[in-house]
């Protein structure tokens, strides 16, 4: 049985397209030095610092670890830096979080950070191996045709990613952090915007961001006595499966449903759209709202649209289950940071320190992290009760 | 706390040019191996799957995720990575067990560093404002810690000879070994400087290769009925980036590391130290107060072969093969990532 | 201001490395045969799925896979979309199609351009078939294979994708 | 079975990278730029050079910059007799530990000297500016001896 663990601080830099104001280390320091005044702690509260990033090549800088360890105040501590794919910030929660479940450790530091402006990241990694198999389309060669079959088997209308674009902006406008500011953007807007990948318009994909963000995780004894009510960690589970297998449902992946079904279990839930008071997924493409619903069982396959369409997951429509009030990665995307985003912002609504985007009386949320061809998968759930 | 147990481990061989095979390809061997000798099929059969590698030793953005396609991942398996080397994915797979979430784990590390010219590519983990942009390689790092060494009359060039003459005549017992045989210290140093203070002979050769551990609970250990040694210890800790900000004769964060392990620098049989420069052998000798009678680096060390982000992990499977050989009753294998040993891990094994 | 006082905010760091290239066994096994203008496969031993382009394993069953399969030159569109952003370094222009295909006896798919074809008419399940380059323009490279364009054949039904065998549907 | 063919083939993993310094490096490589060499107070009172942004040992945030000579002391170094491609010479030159005049902490650079007898753990050396000065490390085109 794991030890009890809550997150007790919860740092975040504003998100925007470049941080040119500060250094790399400057800029995962920020996020850490706001999670530690959110604790109330010092450097020296700190028994261990949990960094995640991947890949290096965005930053041109291997095993960053190294260099950030000044920044981080690690000089003498353990440092353990988690390079999994995009669900790295996802993952690097989970890690936190079993250096305190485990009982090793006390209370954690952990950070995640992306300077895409330091290179381009989508075409940083465009530069092809020799002997290449596979034709080079950016990432949204690879989803929009799975987003297409998702439509077909669906029968989904058109106009579904549109609206999660949308309605993840306006979230995100009720977030001062978030990148993209949109307070009025409508549904024609989006629609008329530039066609990327059919049927991925621009409007429709996440921006690029420079950002980090920053979670201090405690065991019981000294989240019993934390400054600001704790998170409580009610679940924690993370799955892989191979990029490509004869018969991979690349729609609707085993491994998310795996995972969702594993953290479930253990935070007691049955009826996730019930028992859970909101959700933050990792959405980078509109049109992966309606496909995680299903997967992450909100809905029966082939109905997560209707959710999105009924406005259940709209915190201003007053939906019973709001996905993504942060705004999630359709407002910010800081690649590295984006899953420990969604881990914090779901604890920020149990810990009722959401601000306007706190969804009234959140009492258990789900953090959300996929990444790879969606083969890998990061998810807790974090509740304001201890289990 | 749960007590940890290794129950298998396999090494590839250290070549210096693993040729026409990608990163699924060098694994699968290893691992097919390491189920065999488990007695189990695939990762399916363990709890948790972690693994240690870095793109930027074959050149390739998520490298790793090829490794997957080696492991049967059919149904999804809980699974994670980390940079730094293997040996710090043992450690997260401890916690995973420890926390209740699994009750063994399959590690793995492999690299590929033939393709690119390692010491150059490893310039590029230094800090990117000051000495990154100076293409500081690691060997002249490592040599300007040599001299440090050799200027303060901590060691002599017949000390670092001597590391070297007893790695390649140690590694004539290792099959896996890249370099090996009967070299004398005075051969050592007869041969002319490389980058002085270091000749070639006090550098790790570049190798591919790989690396996989299977550990569990001891209840699980004992359900596999295989003979297995306990993981007393662990632990690592990582020091100041700045080089001259750090005493370089020393290695500060290994013996805090070994001491929070609980290392009993008395009760040390064998001793597996990732020292990719001879003098870094002298280093961790020292910083971990090892006694004269403790066998240092029986496999040859890295010297032998370094097989980046797999090496510690090898250095704490060739402990566990001594100790269930009968050979020992105990040891430690130490770790490291990053320049000059700035990053080390300690574990402390010992017989079932 | 004379730009000698501006503070320095921002540096340009050039990281350029180099690296000698080797395929994997299992890609240079499959990259010798397009040369030739043969696509194969590789089989897996232990569930008998084909995989083009072979990596060395059965991702599902992580085995080796070693018996080399011919493949047809007739596919199946699994999926595909059409794209209206440029590739780095490509010549071909937006917007263009690039569709997953699976070659008739294989259980995968791979990305690969479409053209010769009305964009709108493209669709899931429908009949395609490779275009080779000139044979004197082959290399050890998959777009030996130029592009796949459409075939008067009827649509494949959605769960029979991936699992043609190579005599297609006449199979 | 055919028979695999080894393919080999050069390429270049390459991105001119757009870093953002910071305040504290920023000050530093404007000094440079400007051919002067700044330190910055360690909480300890130790002047390091380059300035790091945090203190290693307090991890506090430092901003007190000191001036320091652009003479130094070589407190180790190593011979490269065979520099690489990447390196910034292209003939043998040493790598230094370099304690600078005014200055607590050694830093990392390059010295031009003519073999390696001429270099000595302890020899004086002088910083050598580039022709142009950007505002980058490399505005220290090496250091050579006194």
């Amino acid at each position: 049985m794991a030890n009890l663990a809550a997150v007790v601080g919860i740092g975040q830099t504003k998100y925007m397209t470049k941080r040119l104001d500060v250094s790399i280390a400057g800029l995962v320091r920020e996020a850490a030095v706001n999670a530690l005044q959110d604790a109330d702690l010092t450097w020296d509260d700190i028994d261990a610092v949990i960094l995640g990033k991947a890949p290096d090549m965005f930053e041109g800088v291997i095993m960053p670890e190294t260099y950030l360890t000044d920044a981080l105040g690690c000089n003498g501590k353990p440092m353990l830096r988690v390079h999994t794919a995009g669900s790295v910030g996802g993952s690097t929660a989970l890690v936190a979080a079993s250096h305190v479940q485990s009982g090793m450790f006390k209370r954690v530091l952990t950070v995640s950070f992306e300077k895409q402006s330091e290179s381009n990241a989508m075409w940083a990694l465009s530069n092809p191996q020799p002997f290449s198999t596979h034709l080079n389309a950016g990432a949204g060669g690879y989803f929009a045709p799975i987003i297409r079959e998702y439509m077909r088997r669906s029968n989904a209308p058109y106009d579904v990613g549109i609206k999660v674009a949308v309605k993840d902006r306006l979230h995100g406008a009720r977030n001062p952090l978030a990148h993209l500011q949109k307070p009025d953007i409508t549904m024609q807007e989006v629609e008329e915007s530039f066609m990327l990948w059919d049927p991925i318009r621009f409007l429709e994909a996440c921006p690029s961001s420079d950002g980090a963000c920053a979670m201090i995780i405690a065991n019981e004894e000294l989240a019993d006595k934390a400054s600001k009510k704790p998170a409580w960690i009610r679940g924690v589970a993370m799955r892989s499966e191979p990029t490509m297998y004869a018969g991979r449902d690349e729609v609707n992946p085993q491994a998310g449903r795996d995972c969702a079904a594993d953290v479930y279990k253990q935070a007691g839930i049955t009826n996730p759209r019930k028992d859970l008071d909101c959700a933050e997924v990792y959405v980078p493409f509109s049109w992966y709202e309606p496909m995680w619903l299903e997967n992450l069982g909100f809905a029966p396959e082939g109905e997560g649209w209707k959710l999105t369409m009924e406005g259940a997951t709209s915190l201003d429509e007053g939906g019973d289950i709001p996905w993504n009030c942060s705004g999630g990665v359709l407002s910010s995307n800081a690649i590295g940071a984006s899953g420990m985003i969604r881990f914090a912002e779901a604890a920020r609504q149990v810990r009722g320190d959401a601000g306007d985007h706190q969804v009234e009386g959140a009492k258990l949320a789900l953090g959300h992290a996929y990444g790879g061809g969606a083969q890998f998968y990061a998810m807790w759930v974090v509740g304001s009760e201890k289990p | 706390m749960k007590e940890i147990a290794i129950v298998g481990f396999q090494q590839s061989d250290s070549v210096s040019d693993a040729g026409a095979v990608n990163e699924v390809e060098m694994i699968m061997p290893v691992l097919s191996r390491v189920f065999q000798q488990v007695g189990i099929n695939n990762a399916q059969d363990v709890g948790f799957v972690c693994s240690g590698s870095c793109d930027y030793l074959q050149g390739a953005a998520f490298a790793f995720v090829a490794g997957v396609d080696a492991l049967g991942a059919v149904p999804p398996i809980k699974e994670s990575h980390v940079e730094m080397d293997a040996a710090w994915a043992l450690y997260e797979s401890i916690l995973k067990i420890r926390m209740g979430h699994a009750d063994s784990a399959l590690i793995y590390g492999f690299g590929k560093s033939s393709p690119g010219e390692l010491p150059i590519v490893m310039s590029q983990q230094l800090d990117p404002y000051y000495l990154a942009p100076l293409w500081v390689d690691s060997i002249s790092l490592a040599a300007l810690q040599a001299r440090l060494m050799l200027d303060q009359g901590l060691i002599t060039e017949g000390d670092m000879a001597e590391v070297v003459s007893r790695s390649r005549r140690n590694a004539m017992n290792n099959p896996h070994a890249q370099l090996a045989g009967d070299v004398a210290p005075d051969d050592v140093l007869a041969q002319e400087m490389y980058l002085s203070p270091l000749r070639k002979a006090d550098i790790c050769p570049v190798s591919d290769g790989a690396s996989a551990m299977i550990i569990a609970t001891v209840e699980k250990a004992k359900e596999w009925g295989m003979p297995y040694a306990i993981i007393s210890g662990i632990d690592h800790c990582i020091e100041t980036h700045n080089l001259g900000m750090r005493d370089l004769t020393d290695s500060v964060s290994t013996r805090t590391a070994a001491k929070r392990a609980g290392m009993d620098a008395g009760k040390v049989d064998v001793a597996e130290l990732y020292a990719p420069f001879s003098h870094q052998e002298i280093i961790l000798t020292r910083a971990l107060g090892l006694a004269d009678d403790t066998l240092i680096n029986p496999s040859g060390g890295v010297l032998a072969g370094n097989l980046m982000m797999a090496s510690g992990l090898s250095r704490i499977g060739e402990v566990f093969n001594r100790i269930v050989s009968g050979e020992v009753q105990c040891g430690i294998a130490h770790a490291t990532s990053g320049p000059c040993l700035q990053h080390n891990l300690v574990t402390v094994l010992e017989k079932a | 201001m004379s730009e000698e006082q501006e503070v320095v905010t921002v540096v340009k760091a050039p990281v350029y490395l180099k690296y000698n290239f080797t395929a994997g066994a299992a890609p240079a096994r499959f990259l010798a045969q397009i040369k030739k203008g043969v696509l194969t496969g590789q089989r897996c031993p232990k569930c008998s799925a084909v995989y083009v382009p072979p990596r060395g394993s059965c991702g599902g069953c992580g085995v080796a896979t070693e018996e080399e399969v011919v493949l047809s030159n007739k596919a199946t569109v699994q999926s595909f979309t059409i794209v209206y952003i440029p590739i780095p370094n490509n010549p071909i222009q937006p917007p263009y199609i690039i569709a997953n295909v699976v070659p008739d006896g294989a259980n995968v798919s791979f990305i690969h351009l479409m053209s010769e074809c009305v964009n709108e008419d493209v669709h899931i399940g429908a009949r395609v078939e490779a275009v080779w380059k000139p044979k004197e323009e082959w290399a050890f490279a998959m777009d030996n294979i130029r592009y796949y364009r459409p075939i008067d054949e009827p649509n494949v039904p959605v769960d029979q994708i991936g699992k043609l065998p190579v005599t297609g549907l006449e199979g | 079975m055919s028979q695999p063919e080894v393919l080999n083939q050069a390429f270049e993993l390459g991105y001119t990278y757009t870093r953002s310094t910071g305040p504290v490096i920023g000050r530093f490589l404007t000094e440079l730029r400007n051919r002067n060499i700044v330190g910055i107070k360690a909480s300890d009172g130790r002047v390091v050079v380059p300035p790091m942004e945090y203190d290693p040992n307090t991890a506090e945030a430092l901003s007190e910059f000191v001036e320091v000579g652009q003479q130094g002391e070589i407190v180790s170094f190593a011979w490269v007799k065979e520099p690489r491609e990447a390196h910034p010479m292209d003939v043998p030159f040493a790598w230094a530990m370099i304690k600078l005049d005014g200055a607590d902490v050694p830093m990392i650079h390059c010295v031009a000297a003519v073999s390696e007898d001429a270099v000595a753990t302890g020899a004086r050396v002088q910083a050598v500016w580039a022709d142009e000065t950007i505002g980058y490390i490399t505005d220290i085109r090496c250091f050579e001896l006194v």
